[in-house]
């Protein structure tokens, strides 16, 4: 018997368990693309939704680790709102984008570790310390904002979302580019490195993790400061795209953010988790809604198809592994 | 959407309203498909996904301009945030005419709104009015950041601070929020606190219909005067069993009718103003039934709404 | 034997309550059973023997209607019998104690042990009824001091079992499967459950009873059937046969003695405790572990055994005492990153809950506790940990389809062999093992045991816990026999034997 | 052995595990009493207050289940707005307020029912089959209500929300009385019934409630039914207080009902629940946001405090609980 089934998992199989949320993407392009108008497959159109994915994409690579991890954060929404918010008062205090950038994402970083000091410190469900956080920084982000949204220079930032850059070469916004590269880094840190077998493992088992002498807590305030960080820096994109600090933005954007995450191959019970699958997530949920406006579909349409598309995208993922099994 | 068959020749117009769901916005939509039928236009009415979140506005506008429409109407949701896409589309040639508020960018065709600001100081005068100038009132806010309300809040309180000095606002920092239920709780909570103030302000339909139930459960319609902005049944109904002093009353089918017929003529080269005032008007119970006031009471909605 | 079974099943002299015929059951590509058929008779205990995953788990849990087979037909009373699920076979007579505990920490005693099967009037449960049912349960296992009140997590491993095997007992099943029903029991107990099995058998209860422990075997079952490889080996009565004979059976090859010994000499001490407390208002306890020497750790359940190993790990907080290691013995604390750099490690005897990362590879659960051995600057060479992995695979026969196969697709005996294989990947200086033998076969028992011995040769200390106090004095230098919280005797092996331990174990002394 | 800690649970522990939520509810008054002017500490404002605690307490107690049993449901507040403005169409319709309720708790029993489906049938997590609903049921109650308030007669719905009622001899709204009554009928089907012990078996360990022969599937689809259910009587009791049928209502409110029901003592991890906890969750919350209001503090501080609380009366709890252990 054995070794007839000898499943090696990594690389190749990594393609192929891609294959869900690319099936997925392609699906709904596909669909979208018969029954929008032309416009729908141009190229403009593949540079616009490229660039309205930053957001979440940026997002959901921070929290495919907390989910890896066995937790989750609802806090992202509002920490992109706040970071959105002190980077607009930081350029209309000094004018300089790359303090403003530093402090937008040192923000996250803070809300970051402050929701994983919670969670280890007080021993509180992820779920809500960070349903605490999602109130604390959206109140913080309206009291600095006071109430209003935040006018300010916008220096160079807007360019990083530029959807057709000054620097036509690059072809999509610089922003595209910098959520691809710190992708593959993100992936190369989950899969082939120490902090990211320690992730996996504490998302799998944490009292595994802490007989194998992994350190728990420290990892676990690391992963919530990382997906702090990256949802500083979608604030810092958010500012760019808005060229104003806003404090109600990105309200419910969390779920989005964790659909993406999930419809990518995650799981929410721990211990699986893809970076790659996560930002094919983000696209995907980008498309649907440009292919709902192109198709000219009204609101609640849009809404229902969303819903029946995650419902629809994981199950197939769920469906896939389970027929392997 | 039968464009396979043959071409439509009709030219697209995209109406985005800030959200889809309120009586507002219905009005806006119906004077805006009115517009449409007697231009020969095609109508597309798209508001963002997650109403009040500038960013998804910004992503339909985006859609739009790829999508090639052949001009975008538009109530922005920021006077600033929406200026990049908008310049955009300005830019691949859509013209792009502004309605409801106003944005910081002079490449739009034109700007048909009411003028929010006076439209809170008639309610000001109104509640000066009734009360002699002198009483105490409160304001129940709606949403942080939504530039129309804040601007009739502001109108209000200015005028009230200016011209009433007698008259003590004991409350003016509460937020509804944006939806019925979080401008009725928070009503409630305002008026367990002061149940005695003589007259209260709401700034938008729902803070109006929140304030008007919560003063119907303490029993006392009539005693606190209750002044508010935009109609709907309910409201025109508490405004005829005296529940409701006064409403200030936009117009925002001639809103929707005007912007896209202005779409129409910036398609066509014509001239149009650089701003279209739809005016503002009180309706108390003595002139509801007046013949134009009745129609801002009770717009067309069916007849353009239906028929598409 | 073989020839024996068309003609039992005709009818003669024996009937035949279960009969199950040409069982087959692939998980993906591993062919965990082909063709394997079981006849089990009234008022009989049939042992079900074979090598850590040979399938009998996998067996049992098609007759339990945890699974579905592939192929294959089984009778009960004549009856075509199909279960679609646990509940159908529960209702069809057949109940199951399984390998792995099966219980719902949040919930009672009572609760778990009627869970599915609650005494209720529309709907409502009987509360006072439920209670004594549970008393009668745990009163036949002779744990009558367990109040049904109690909820589940706060008892004890050995505790646990206890409630997993009244559930069995409460279900008047006319089969009853028991998978390793004594792997955490202590020997007192387990002399209260073969007289519990006893008096099932006399009722006419079908008893099918898998176990890696043959001595247990040879005392309570009537006839057996062993598996190989997915495959029948072999059947019959037990009292025509040798545990020589089924040793090969299950192997194929015949091993000498149960508990090689490698010779080991004893060195410097290397593990001083020095008047811990590990409960409050606790006794103190002491213990010295040298260089190249087995400490067996004996005692009753919750007698502390495991809490005493936790404590030195750093897994759990000490009350009073100290605990120094190396060389120059230096005081030993904080946390376990640091005990394990000092070269403490422990094996969990909850391999499920504590041991391993089910969800992940044997190769990610073999070196998580090191990964310093197969990176470099913090990046993880897969090829180093394929490597890595192999050997110990090798070494230690871990029957697996490849290094990065899942752990929850192991056998059981083999996913305690991977928890193993990261304490030696680790290369720790003093092994705290608690059960190490935990669900192993016979053959792989042996292997351990070497693999113990080998380790003391080399130097390393090991403190090694067990119920079975047979394997303690077969392979320790040394016994410390613990009772109530603390260590109350501390012997060489040879000057101890099997009543003084479990005196002391049940009493505090040997007087 | 040891045998020393039998720990008898039950009855007076009870009374022990409840002190958490009531200890913050009644430091919540407390502080508020304080710092807020008398009308806060009023008999009229405690009504307010009990009328307002109706619809999260309703949610809650479904809810309760759910969390029971280790999901959670996030379609909550958009089934509210379906059965909300579901109800206000059959009252236009048919003008009969006991089909308008029927049919609106009806289709929350629906929701639910597709939810519990989606969750077993198609073996999702439920984090994701109902934040798929989440849509879905917003969508629909967007396009049953033409992306409107329904105006409708109310009948006597009304009444059930009334805060001073009729009979003024009941003292709070009928609405108030009735979850008071549902609530102490669910606390004996979750803690007396074998469906209660089912509940929290499949909670705590859901392979051994399948092995022990519990119907783990019909008894997930139940429980999401019962939170469906409860949904739609809250949805009912929205309209009554709104007297419109409002699609956008509700919004968020999941998060508000799932923080009741956690800081009554459930464990998102399943295997703990208690409906008396949840429904003093609910209570804090009303309380928090009309003491807010009272002390005239910006909205943003009151987000700031909710945050907080939610964090402290769990961080409460888990420390009460790790004490005892
Ligand atoms: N869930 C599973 N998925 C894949 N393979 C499995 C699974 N469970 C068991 N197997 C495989 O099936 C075979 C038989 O396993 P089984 O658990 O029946 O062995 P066993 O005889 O009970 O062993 P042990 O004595 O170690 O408990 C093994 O090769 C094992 O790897
Ligand atoms: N009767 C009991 N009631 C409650 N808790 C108990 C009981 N017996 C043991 N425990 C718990 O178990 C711990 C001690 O048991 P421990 O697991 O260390 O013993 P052990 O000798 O390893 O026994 P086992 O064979 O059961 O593993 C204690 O911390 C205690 O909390
Ligand atoms: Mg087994
Ligand atoms: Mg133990």
């Amino acid at each position: 018997m054995i070794e007839s089934n000898g499943r090696r998992v990594r690389l190749v199989p990594d393609l192929r368990q891609m294959l869900g949320p690319v099936l997925g993407l392609v699906l709904v392009i596909v669909i979208f693309g018969i029954i929008a108008p032309q416009s729908f497959l141009s190229v403009y159109n593949f540079k616009v939704v490229a660039a309205q994915s930053v957001i979440v994409g940026l997002g959901a690579i921070g929290m495919t680790f907390v989910i890896t991890s066995g937790g989750i954060d609802l806090s992202v929404g509002s920490v992109i709102a706040l970071a959105s918010v002190l980077t607009a008062l930081m350029m209309q205090q000094f004018d300089s984008p790359v303090v403003a950038i530093a402090l937008g994402v040192g923000i996250g970083a803070v809300c970051g570790a402050v929701n994983g000091l919670v969670i280890t410190g007080l021993r509180i469900v992820p779920f809500i310390a960070t349903l605490g956080m999602f109130g604390i920084a959206r109140g913080i982000a309206k009291y600095l904002a006071g109430e209003q949204k935040i006018d300010a220079p916008a220096g160079w930032i807007p360019e990083l979302m530029a959807k057709e850059p000054s620097a036509s070469w690059i072809l999509v916004a610089p922003g595209v580019w910098i959520t691809i590269v710190l992708g593959i880094l993100m992936a190369i840190l989950l899969n082939r490195t120490t902090f990211g077998t320690n992730t996996f493992a504490i998302g799998s088992n944490e009292s595994t993790a802490r007989l194998c002498g992994i350190q728990v807590r420290r990892t676990k305030i690391l992963i919530y400061m990382l997906c702090g960080i990256f949802a500083g820096l979608a604030g810092v994109m958010q500012f760019g795209r808005l060229t104003v600090g806003d404090p109600t933005t990105a309200l419910g954007k969390e779920l989005d953010i964790i659909a993406a995450v999930v419809i990518g191959g995650a799981s929410l019970a721990g211990g699986e988790g893809r970076i790659s699958g996560a930002l094919v997530g983000a696209v995907l949920m980008a498309f649907l809604a440009n292919g709902c406006t192109h198709a000219g579909v009204p609101n609640y349409v849009q809404e229902i198809i969303i819903g029946i598309i995650i419902i629809a995208a994981v199950a197939l993922d769920s469906y896939r592994h389970s027929g392997s099994r | 959407e039968h464009r396979e068959g043959g071409h439509t020749t009709n030219p697209v117009v995209a109406v985005i309203p800030k959200g889809t769901s309120h009586e507002f916005w219905k009005t806006v939509h119906a004077g805006a498909n009115e517009a449409g039928s007697k231009n020969d236009l095609e109508i597309i009415w798209k508001g963002p996904a997650r109403e009040d979140d500038r960013d998804e506005q910004i992503k339909v506008v985006e859609t739009f301009v790829a999508r090639g429409v052949d001009a975008i109407v538009i109530a922005p949701l920021d006077d600033t945030a929406l200026v990049p896409s908008l310049k955009e589309a300005s830019g691949r040639g859509i013209p792009v005419i502004v309605f409801d508020s106003d944005i910081k960018w002079d490449g739009k065709t034109t700007f048909v709104a009411t003028d929010n600001t006076r439209g809170g100081e008639l309610a000001a005068r109104e509640v000066g009015r009734l009360l002699d100038g002198k009483g105490r009132i409160l304001v129940m806010r709606y949403v942080e950041g939504s530039a129309s309300t804040m601007k009739r809040e502001k109108g209000f309180l200015d005028t009230i601070a200016s011209e009433y000095p007698g008259i003590e606002v004991v409350s003016s920092n509460q937020h509804g929020g944006a939806t019925v239920e979080g401008c009725y709780k928070t009503a409630e909570n305002l008026l367990a606190k002061y149940p005695d103030v003589d007259a209260v302000f709401g700034p938008c339909e729902p803070a109006t219909f929140g304030l008007m139930k919560a003063i119907d459960d303490i029993d006392k319609e009539g005693t606190i005067l209750l002044v508010g902005f935009d109609a709907s049944d309910k409201l025109v109904e508490g405004l005829r069993d005296g529940k409701i002093a006064a409403l200030v009353v936009q117009n925002p089918f001639a809103m929707g009718d005007l912007a896209v017929t202005a779409a129409r003529s910036t398609i066509d080269g014509d001239d149009v103003p650089e701003f279209m005032d739809t005016g503002c008007t009180l309706i108390t119970l003595e002139n509801m039934d007046e013949p134009g006031n009745k129609e801002l009471l009770n717009p067309p909605l069916d007849k353009w709404l239906n028929t598409k | 034997m073989i020839d024996s079974i068309p003609e039992r099943s005709s009818g003669s002299d024996e009937p035949i309550r279960l009969d199950m015929s040409g069982i087959g059951h692939r998980f993906g590509g591993v062919v965990a059973l082909d063709g394997v058929d079981l006849q089990v008779a009234p008022g009989r205990v049939h042992a079900l023997l074979g090598e850590n995953g040979a399938g009998k788990s996998t067996l049992m849990r098609i007759l339990s209607g945890a699974i579905r087979p592939d192929e294959g037909r089984m009778m009960l009373e004549g009856e075509p019998y199909d279960p679609r699920n646990p509940r159908d076979a529960r209702d069809a007579g057949v109940a199951m104690i399984y390998q792995e505990l099966n219980l719902a920490r949040h919930l009672t005693v009572a609760q778990n042990i009627l869970l599915g099967r609650e005494p209720s009037r529309i709907g409502l449960v009987r509360r006072s009824a439920a209670r004594r049912i549970t008393m009668d349960a745990l009163d036949r296992l002779g744990h009558s001091s367990i109040d049904p009140d109690t909820i589940l997590g706060r008892l004890s491993p050995g505790q646990q079992q206890v409630v997993e095997i009244a559930r069995a007992l409460v279900d008047n099943a006319s089969v009853l499967v028991m998978d390793e029903p004594t792997s955490s029991l202590s020997l007192d107990d387990v002399e209260r459950l073969f007289e519990v099995i006893r008096r099932l058998k006399e009722s006419g209860v079908s008893i099918i009873y898998i176990s890696h422990f043959l001595d247990e075997i040879m005392r309570v079952g009537d006839d057996y059937t062993v598996l190989r490889d997915g495959c029948n080996a072999g059947s019959g009565r037990l009292e025509q046969t040798t545990t020589d004979e089924l040793i090969r059976l299950m192997i194929g090859r015949t091993i000498e003695d149960t508990y090689p010994r490698t010779d080991h000499g004893i060195g410097d001490p290397m593990l001083r405790i020095d008047d811990v407390v590990i409960e409050p208002g606790g006794s103190p306890s002491s213990l010295t572990l040298h260089r190249g020497e087995i400490l067996g750790l004996a005692g009753l359940m919750g007698a502390g055994r495991t809490r005493l190993a936790r404590v030195v790990a750093g897994l759990d907080d000490v009350c009073s005492g100290r605990i120094r290691v190396g060389s120059s013995l230096s005081p030993c604390d904080g946390s376990v990153r640091r005990r394990l750099d000092r070269g403490i490690g422990m094996l969990s005897e909850d391999r499920k809950d504590e041991g391993l990362a089910m969800d992940l590879s044997i190769a990610t659960n073999t070196v998580l506790s090191r990964p310093s051995a197969v990176s470099t600057l913090g990046f993880t060479s897969r090829r180093r940990v394929t490597t890595a992995t192999d050997g110990w695979r090798d070494r230690l026969g871990i029957r697996s389809s490849g290094p990065w196969q899942r752990v929850s697709m192991l056998s059981g005996g083999n996913q305690q062999k991977v928890a193993l294989a990261r304490l030696l990947h680790h290369d720790v200086e003093v092994f705290l093992l608690d059960e190490p033998t935990r669900g192993i076969d016979v053959a792989s028992k042996r292997e351990v045991y070497a693999l113990l011995g080998n380790l003391a040769s080399r130097g390393r200390g090991l403190l090694v816990i067990s119920s079975h106090v047979g394997e303690l004095l077969g392979t320790c230098d040394t016994i410390a026999v613990m009772h109530r919280g603390s260590i109350r005797e501390t012997r060489a092996a040879d000057e101890w034997t099997e009543r003084e331990i479990l005196n002391v174990a049940m009493t505090g002394s040997s007087s």
